[in-house]
């Protein structure tokens, strides 16, 4: 039997599908969920942490939101091993514009950059895909704050309000139904954890399962990436009423 | 068993190249794309998904310049596209410097057709997903062409054209309607050949008009609905047309 | 002795070059164009050794080009300044350098701010209100000192550039053939005939 | 005339008590004619971090521009920023890595290390550090600036007694030196603040 499962790259099926890249999207929709929304001062990224054990240290740093440059941050869903290779990616390549231009990446190019390289491990790269979604929070001089979705196929596209991991497609619904243009970056809060206390398996929204930071222009006009802490995340979930005491269950 | 089809792109005994045919496939699944040659208007058509209203549509575009004089319409995979286009438009400028002309439309479309055939032999890599439609005026004999390319690598030109989702049934209709047109009225043949398969209205397509020396325009939505609006007025009058004679007599 | 002069105004960047090609003495064309437009916003004067000087331009030029139709965006002149600098500090430390001196004149599509770049071969890089290559350095520079000032209007900048050019056709002893003068301005780059049969004495 | 000295160029760092400054000339020359007159020499690493490039300009703006990348990169992935003496390893390392094809660019490294201690340091071309307690001078007026400090420097001096130093040592400097000059600009460190200035000299 010389079956060779090396050299084997992601290929179409009968009817044109490609089953590597769709069976990777499906692996992203069991991961911890995030939600970005695009306000009008700036662009929020709440995720849900998934909590696998009360002996894991929980480290000081966050686990699914990476800041890619000074003006670009992402929240990820899927495979985290591979999501670490690519975030290592789209750092460096921002670094090379920065190196070649004396100026920040834009924030498109660099989303697009990144999805060319998901792209190859569709096409010829690997054995299989990346399993990985993203969110891209960003601001550049040409449009302003920007909100970018991408998935395994090296898709992207540009939004106001997207949601990536479980439960997206309802997520998505709500945010559909309750976004309005123009809001505030506290509103767009408000909203983020509203969806996520609705679209979350979990039954109490609490700040050890959640992460939020925020991409906004400070006062001196340089773009700032903040994470929430969990004193302040706690505050701002009693403050929107969204903190179901457990004993509700 | 064996799996002819599995081994990446090679002949099976009856001589299929299956993973050519099941790209193919994916090009069927894809957006309706057309194109039409007038004689000093070459125009391109898409349908495009209607976009969720939580997306930004300055990302999905889907006509796009290769360069000043050349534009772009593909169905398929759009990752693979964007992939595929950035190679050519490298081509582009790359033909530029070496013998300082600008490309022709035919040239382009070979390098293009070219590297689509490279995969679909070499080892490791699947095909692209894509079929382009490629349109522009030659920059020595300002001739309009319209070309097109398909994941096997062919490339054939032609007066008017479709690709992708039903294109079967808008090349009928063009095989049916088409007139050596040119201006406007190339426009609305390319609107009226979309609209076969397409839901009406602006926001369902997008089109692209490139006229000789101006180079490309794409349309904006309230010009498309405008000549949209007038397609089905001349429908409704040739139809009042056909049913009125025999009322008087 | 190839003259390429610079001159920022409160709202253009005026670039110079003068029109003969030069071979040792002799005089090979007298409509050289030492210019090359980048994007609608950005031109690059060139001077150094013949060969280099085109063919580098044109591997820019292209690149540029290819941004712009990649990104559905022009860059601005300064992040082309830092393009045009790797790419002259990769070729510096290769087994065959560009020999090429370069001044990028534009205006940022943006803040609207004009700006120049003086580039040697070396590919040292400094954004300066004005600047000069080859012998005008040696002429021109002491005029620029006195008489320029960054918020001078487009017309008093070519008042400006009428005593460089006259300056340059007292001393140099040999004839560069007129000027090539062209304007990043607001709305675009334009070309301005540049009149210098007017007979200057020596002094 | 060496490579070194064919832009011109000024650069010093001095300790002070809990601070540092760090200033250059602002001349960018090619031998005796002046092109620019507001050349940016010192960069910013961080906020407590300084490095400053004299000798050939190309290389040192090519020098500047890898250390921000790989500085860049470390600080994305540690989450941190570089300590100074970390970062006068990578230095270090960048130069004798083209060893024998060098950048032409000797450092001057200026910056707050752990419990704010001030740590300054030079090296020269292929990256053989040398470290000081007290001052560092590079550049085409370094003779002249040695001398300068060695006669102005006191230990302990606070922010502002040390910004009038360097401040000083770096004018009376420039002036015996024609390759560098056109006045100064100067950085003064201290854990809670930057104060940036710029001096004016003999502007010729």
């Amino acid at each position: 039997m010389s079956r060779r499962y090396d050299s084997r790259t992601t290929i179409f099926s009968p009817e044109g599908r490609l089953y590597q890249v769709e069976y990777a999207m499906e692996a992203i929709g069991n991961a911890g969920s995030a939600i970005g929304i695009l306000a009008k001062d700036g662009v929020v990224l709440v995720g849900e942490k998934k909590v696998t054990s009360k002996l894991l240290q929980t480290s000081t740093s966050t686990e699914k939101m990476y800041k890619i440059d000074d003006h670009v941050a992402c929240a990820v869903a899927g495979i985290m091993s591979d999501a670490n290779i690519l975030i290592n990616t789209a750092r460096v390549q921002a670094q090379r514009y920065t190196f070649a231009y004396q100026e920040p990446m834009p924030v498109e190019q660099l989303v697009q950059s990144l999805c060319d390289t998901k792209q190859g491990y569709t096409q010829y790269g690997g054995l299989r895909p990346f399993g990985v979604s993203f969110l891209f929070a960003g601001w550049d001089k040409n449009y302003g704050f920007q909100l970018y979705m991408s998935d395994p196929s090296g898709n992207y596209g540009g939004w106001k309000a997207a949601a990536i991991g479980a439960n997206n497609q309802a997520a998505q619904s709500i945010l559909k139904q309750d976004y309005k243009d123009e809001i505030s970056r506290e509103e767009a809060i408000q909203l983020a954890l509203k969806v996520l206390s609705k679209t979350m398996d979990s039954t109490s929204l609490t700040s050890d399962k959640l992460e939020l930071a925020e991409v906004f222009l400070m006062p001196s006009g340089n773009v700032k990436y903040q994470v929430c802490s969990a004193d302040s995340l706690n505050k701002l979930l009693a403050k929107f009423g969204v903190a179901q005491p457990s004993t509700e269950a | 068993m064996a799996r002819y089809d599995r081994a990446i792109t090679v002949f099976s005994p009856d001589g299929h190249l299956f993973q050519v045919e099941y790209a193919l496939e994916a090009v069927r699944k894809g957006n309706a794309a057309v194109g039409v040659r007038g004689t000093d208007t070459i125009v391109l058509g898409v349908e495009k998904k209607s976009t969720a209203k939580l997306q930004d549509s300055r990302s999905v575009r889907k006509i796009v310049n290769l360069d000043q004089h050349i534009a772009l319409a593909c169905a398929g995979l759009k990752a693979d596209a964007r992939v595929l286009i950035n190679r050519a438009r490298i081509e582009c400028q790359s033909h530029r410097l070496t013998v300082e002309d600008p490309v022709t439309v035919e040239y382009i479309t070979r390098y293009i057709a070219g590297l689509q055939q490279k995969y679909t032999q070499s080892g490791g890599v699947r095909p692209f997903g894509l079929s382009t439609l490629i349109i522009g005026f030659d920059p020595y004999t300002g001739a309009p062409s319209l070309y097109q390319t398909d994941p096997s690598g062919t490339f054939s030109a032609w007066k008017a054209n479709a690709t992708g989702r039903n294109s079967n049934s808008i090349r009928e209709f063009l095989e049916k309607n088409y007139k050596e047109t040119s201006g406007q009225e190339t426009v609305k043949l390319a609107i009226r050949a979309l609209l076969e398969v397409v839901e009406s209205g602006g926001k369902n397509i997008e089109i692209a008009v490139m006229t000789r020396g101006d180079g490309l325009r794409q349309l904006e939505e309230a010009e498309i609905d405008a000549i949209v609006a007038e397609i089905e007025a001349e429908k409704a009058a040739a139809e009042a047309a056909k049913k009125a004679p025999p009322k008087e007599t | 002795m190839e003259v390429l002069l610079g001159i920022t105004t409160s709202t253009s960047t005026i670039v110079v070059a003068s029109k003969a090609a030069m071979r040792g003495a002799t005089i090979l064309k007298t409509s050289d164009d030492k210019t090359i437009i980048l994007n609608p916003h950005t031109l690059m004067a060139f001077s150094g050794e013949a060969g280099d000087t085109l063919n580098f331009s044109e591997y820019i030029a292209a690149n540029t080009a290819l941004y712009s139709m990649r990104n559905d965006a022009h860059l601005s002149p300064s992040a082309t300044a830092s393009f045009i600098r790797e790419e002259l500090a990769r070729s510096l430390r290769s087994r065959k350098p560009y020999n090429v001196n370069l001044l990028l004149g534009g205006v940022d599509p943006i803040s609207k701010e004009p700006g120049l770049w003086w580039l040697d071969y070396l590919a040292s890089s400094a954004r300066v209100p004005y600047a000069a290559h080859g012998y005008a350095q040696y002429y021109c520079l002491s005029i620029l000192d006195k008489h320029h000032h960054p918020s001078i209007s487009e017309d008093r900048g070519l008042e400006i550039l009428r005593m460089c050019t006259d300056e340059l056709q007292r001393r140099l002893p040999i004839d560069f053939k007129g000027m090539t003068v062209k304007i990043v301005g607001q709305e675009g780059i334009r070309e301005i005939p540049w009149d210098m049969s007017r007979p200057i004495m020596a002094a | 005339m060496s490579i070194f000295e064919y832009n011109g160029s000024a650069l010093i760092a001095m300790v002070g008590k809990n601070c540092f400054a760090i200033a250059s000339d602002r001349r960018l020359g090619v031998q005796l004619q002046t092109i620019a007159t507001d050349f940016q020499r010192i960069y910013k690493v961080h906020d407590k971090l300084f490095l400053g490039l004299s000798g050939l300009a190309t290389d040192a703006q090519t020098l500047y521009q890898r250390l921000v990348f790989k500085h860049k990169l470390y600080q994305l992935r540690e989450e941190r920023d570089m300590k100074p003496e970390t970062f006068a390893s990578l230095v270090s390392a960048l130069l004798y890595e083209k060893r024998f094809g060098p950048y032409f660019c000797q450092p001057v490294i200026a910056g707050l290390g752990d419990e704010d201690k001030p740590f300054i340091c030079t090296m020269d071309s292929i990256g053989a550090k040398e470290l000081a307690k007290d001052f560092v001078v590079a550049g085409t007026a370094s003779e002249s600036l040695y001398g300068a400090c060695e006669s102005m420097f006191k230990p302990d001096m606070e922010s502002e007694e040390l910004f009038e130093t360097v401040s000083q040592a770096l004018l009376s400097s420039v002036d015996r030196d024609c390759l560098s000059g056109w006045g100064g600009h100067v950085y003064v460190v201290t854990p809670t603040e930057i104060r940036e200035r710029i001096l004016k000299g003999r502007m010729d």
